[in-house]
């Protein structure tokens, strides 16, 4: 499960990236994407590349663990670019350049900010009850990982899993995900219960760590704008 | 002293019509007092302890907390009692260890630098300091535990109640949350429901134990009355402590034997007999020889 | 299987910005239209079915690269409404990890949601007359192909019409970035037949083979875990919950 | 005789980079044993249980099960062993109890007589042809574990593999899941590999122990050899059973007992210590007396 893994990253990892503020890599991401998106220029596109695998560099994270995230977007963007070679190769090539740079902005987010460190900094502007449904559906995530693992490990096991049969392979994984289901919905039940017990009145309090900003979050915010500006600005070399 | 919990004849029916009824003995918990309740699989334990919370509503009898009925008054209730589960896992809110602990008093509305002391201090008291900063689903089962009684002991209730919780931990794990437990009750004076399947630990920890069976409770009373009931005790499922048992049997035998709390214990009544009966031996047989 | 997972930078601002607004308000509108407690007790419900969504997607189902959605699943189970609340949040985690882009994750949202209501609605009006297993397997693969139908489309016109770019390179990049700002404007215009033809004529052809399969195994897979609660907890349909249920959580406020 | 498990000096990686490591001695399996894993939470015991049965692939050393490695030959492997994890609700997968026993034979294709030949009689084996036609999201506890029982069972496997089978169990359906165990052991044959934290029950079903800390299988013997080790025990936070320990104390203060198996044999040998006693100190007072 990809998501349960890089939340391990990023809550492991110990770059100066790691230890910056949510807040600021947030900013950093919103910068490039937007950059990413105004821009139809294929030097500058390459050069906004090269600055997010800088980061990446920085950031230490284990690219062999998380560049298959990459290959999503490429294999889609590649759809759309045979769409756009048919006019100019040159914008097929801006095509792919625009999906993969942002995919990679993203990755480089979601590596190095902890989901619960996001989902804080949305809380200052989401509706609460849909940021209690994104902590809701993180927490839970976790727990019914370990659930389906187990039932698909039983499935197993029990010899219900047969790599050439699809339509008996879904039988039985419809059945784990029947049993999962009434599982959990006894288990929302119960958590309603502890959460009411608990003072629960719809918004999850949470940490927001927007304050003190140290010297790397102002530094990440200002190559972001940087960034940006070096997209806008006209460059006329 | 007025009770601080009683619970006279309950019955409740689930929504898919499955009966629980609570009735026989009335269920009385004193302010201070250890309490365990004790019944085979499927008894009602849980299902009591969710009317004493106020989260069923019974059919039938009457459960009053602090002399309100807590369905109806949940809110007071609510924030005198605190709850652990037996599945913690669905109990950690807080998308971190200190969100989780402060999730109570951020409800209140606390100011922040209460809510800080009021965090630190039950971690504190907990030894879980080091765990404040963490993501809770990277915390081993033992370690979620206390997070979990860390997070509803944080407004200091009057009443502490748990579901199994000494399941799944090993044994050093357990003894150290009997230790905590008893503490809690000495130090602070919190009153403790607890259901459990561990029977070793009853008269280590109860004061009074409840059993249900059948619908029922069948007994009450403090460990040593309840598990010389063999009948009852057989009827609910329920084996006696491994070392209430062996020395109730030697007791049955003709010794002079006090049934014993815990190892310690068991081994100095033990050594107690098998010296006094050298001494009793020793002074028979020497009135006897005197005789002849 | 109807995210087709779009990235980022092919669909134009004005499209993907309108998507999020409309999507944002239609969240707003369902939070707003339950009362407070009833949603409360709800959240937690969502979060696990949004959950699970993700999950079904990461379960393989053989050695094809195809996965379930279960998104007309979760609107059969929790009602149409919270079940857009869900599709938002499953495609909001999904791009965190660039599975699909950020910025398409409104529109994305807008399309399985239609796929969320017709699949619910169908079922609904199905199930009066037809068994469970044939209305989900009926009322998942039409949803599905209508879902397919508007993802084609929606890519097709805003995506294919883009066409006025070739231009760019030949200016300078004053006039580039002043076009930019024209260009969403021209786009509607312009007729979104010629974008849809590339479509269909280039690799699309295997695209839409992918999706028939899709399709079968994401209406069979709904119907099975549909059956399976018929069997064990047939309460757990929305709509046939009974009402002791709720009435058991009343709380006094 | 050829060992049926033979596990050395494993090495895990698990996706978040947790290593489990399960080095020191070689933990070795025969035909028809019954064997026990003892360790703290987080030693690696069910690890160590999913790389014999090839859920997982060892990073560093070998794991054997009759010769082949579990992970190369999963199918081969799987029809020989059946299992029954902690969680069994994560087990059960069939809508009623009668098509999750089928769930493997059905998967084999076996004929419909043939399936319900063999379902009927493995229920019967267990005690629960009562429960065939329930659902078993409705079971208590002790019903969903033998209905998981059932289940790894109905293909009759060489060996069983059961983790944590008496957990959350009252202590009538653990001492029947111990009699039913062994049972299974006795009759059939079937070799045992139980890992569990209720220490107390290890002396009665268990022919050989392993205790897991640190990384390292520390130790392996009879329970008594084991027990005997307090300081390997203490640092692997287990305690002794009650019964051994207390006894152990006894002998160390230089009493001459056997250290018992289970209550009965405690009391024999508790019962027989005072008579001798009575016994040695008649005749040395006799003696004595005689002598004067
Ligand atoms: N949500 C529910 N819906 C229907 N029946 C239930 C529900 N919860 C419990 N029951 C039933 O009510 C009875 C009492 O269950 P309860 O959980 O209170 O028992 P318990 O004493 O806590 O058992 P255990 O020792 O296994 O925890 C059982 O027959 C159980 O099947
Ligand atoms: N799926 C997993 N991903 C990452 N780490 C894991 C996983 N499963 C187990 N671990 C880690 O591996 C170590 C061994 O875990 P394991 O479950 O084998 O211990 P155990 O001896 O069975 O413990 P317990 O007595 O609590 O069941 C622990 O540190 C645990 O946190
Ligand atoms: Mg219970
Ligand atoms: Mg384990």
């Amino acid at each position: 499960m990809h998501i349960a893994e890089i939340d391990q990253i990023s809550n492991t990892g110990d770059s100066l990236f790691h230890k910056a503020k949510a807040i600021s890599k947030l900013l950093l991401t919103l910068f490039l994407l937007t950059s990413f998106i105004i821009t139809n220029d294929v030097v500058k596109l390459g050069a906004l590349m090269i600055i997010v695998g800088l980061f990446f560099f920085i950031s230490k994270v284990p690219l062999g663990q998380v560049g298959h995230l990459i290959v999503y977007p490429v294999i889609f963007s590649i759809l759309f670019a045979i769409l756009r070679f048919q006019q100019s190769w040159i914008l097929g090539i801006i095509v792919l350049q625009k999906a993969v740079g942002a995919a990679m902005t993203m990755v480089l987010l979601i590596t190095t900010t902890p989901y619960v460190d996001i989902f804080a900094v949305f809380s200052l502007f989401l509706p609460k009850l849909l940021v209690d449904i994104l902590l809701f559906t993180y927490r839970s995530l976790f727990i019914l990982i370990g659930q389906i693992e187990n039932l698909v490990k039983s499935i197993k096991l029990r010899g219900g899993y047969h790599p050439y049969n699809i339509i008996a392979n879904l039988k039985n994984i419809g059945a784990a995900i029947g049993v999962m289901i009434i599982h959990s919905f006894e288990m929302s039940d119960r958590m309603y219960q502890i959460y009411t017990l608990r003072g629960y009145k719809g918004g999850i309090p949470m940490t927001v760590a927007l304050w003190p900003m140290k010297p790397i979050d102002y530094m990440i915010i200002s190559l972001g704008i940087i960034t940006l500006l070096g997209t806008v600005i006209p460059w006329n070399l | 002293m007025e009770p601080i919990i009683k619970v006279q004849c309950l019955k409740h029916i689930y929504p898919d019509k499955t009966e629980v009824s609570i009735c026989g003995l009335d269920f009385i918990v004193n302010p201070g007092e250890k309490i365990v309740i004790l019944g085979p699989n499927g008894a009602g334990k849980t299902t009591l302890l969710s009317h004493i919370l106020g989260l069923l509503s019974p059919v039938e009898g009457t459960v009053e907390v602090m002399g309100l009925k807590p369905y109806k008054n949940f809110n007071t209730i609510r924030k005198n009692i605190g709850v652990v589960f037996q599945n913690v896992d669905e109990q950690i809110i807080g998308p971190r260890v200190y969100d989780d602990i402060a999730f109570t008093p951020r409800n209140e509305r606390m100011n922040k630098n209460e809510i800080d002391e009021k965090v630190k201090s039950v971690a504190r008291c907990l030894g879980i300091e080091g765990l404040l900063d963490k993501i809770p689903h990277y915390l081993s089962g033992g370690q979620k535990k206390k997070v979990a009684l860390a997070g509803s002991m944080v407004m200091l209730p009057k009443i502490l109640i748990l579901d199994e919780p000494f399941d799944a931990l090993d044994p050093k794990s357990k003894a150290e949350m009997v230790a905590l437990l008893k503490e809690l009750n000495e130090i602070h004076g919190i009153t403790l429901i607890i259901t459990t399947h561990d029977i070793n630990v009853v008269p280590e920890i109860a004061d009074r134990v409840y059993v249900l069976n059948d619908g029922k409770i069948v007994t009450c009373g403090n460990p040593q009355e309840v598990f010389n009931q063999v009948e009852v005790m057989k009827a609910a499922n329920l084996e006696p402590p491994l070392l209430t048992e062996l020395f109730s049997r030697l007791k049955n035998k003709g010794y002079n034997i006090k049934i014993p709390k815990n190892l310690k214990e068991a081994e100095e009544e033990l050594i107690k007999l098998l010296e006094t009966k050298k001494i009793i031996t020793d002074f028979n047989i020497t009135n006897e020889e005197k005789v002849v | 299987m109807s995210h087709i997972h779009i990235p980022d930078g092919i669909i134009g601002s004005v499209w993907w910005i309108t998507g999020y607004l409309i999507a944002l308000g239609i969240i707003y509108f369902v939070l707003r239209k339950v009362e407070g407690e009833e949603i409360r007790r709800k959240v937690p419900m969502i979060g696990i079915v949004t959950a699970i969504m993700i999950i079904g997607m990461s379960v393989p189902l053989g050695i094809v690269p195809v996965h379930l959605t279960l998104a007309v699943l979760s609107g059969i189970l929790i009602g149409p409404g919270f079940a857009f609340i869900s599709v938002f949040v499953v495609n909001l985690m999904l791009a965190l990890v660039a599975h699909g882009g950020i910025t398409l994750v409104g529109l994305n949202t807008l399309i399985v949601g239609t796929e969320v209501l017709i699949g619910y609605y169908l079922f609904k009006t199905l199930s009066k007359k037809l068994g469970q297993m044939p209305s989900t397997v009926i009322a998942t693969s039409i949803a599905l192909i209508i879902s397919m139908t508007m993802m084609v489309t929606m890519v097709g016109s805003l995506a294919g019409l883009r066409n006025a770019m070739p231009d760019f390179h030949l200016h300078s990049h004053e006039e580039q970035l002043i076009e930019e700002g024209h260009e969403e404007a021209i786009e509607n215009d312009e007729s979104p037949a010629a974008g849809a033809k590339y479509i269909f004529f280039t690799g699309w052809a295997a695209v839409i083979m992918v999706f028939v399969v899709g399709n079968l195994l994401e209406s069979f897979g709904t119907a099975y875990i549909i059956r399976f609660f018929m069997k064990v907890r047939p309460d757990l349909i929305y709509e046939k919950k009974p009402k002791e249920l709720d009435e058991n959580l009343k709380i006094d406020q």
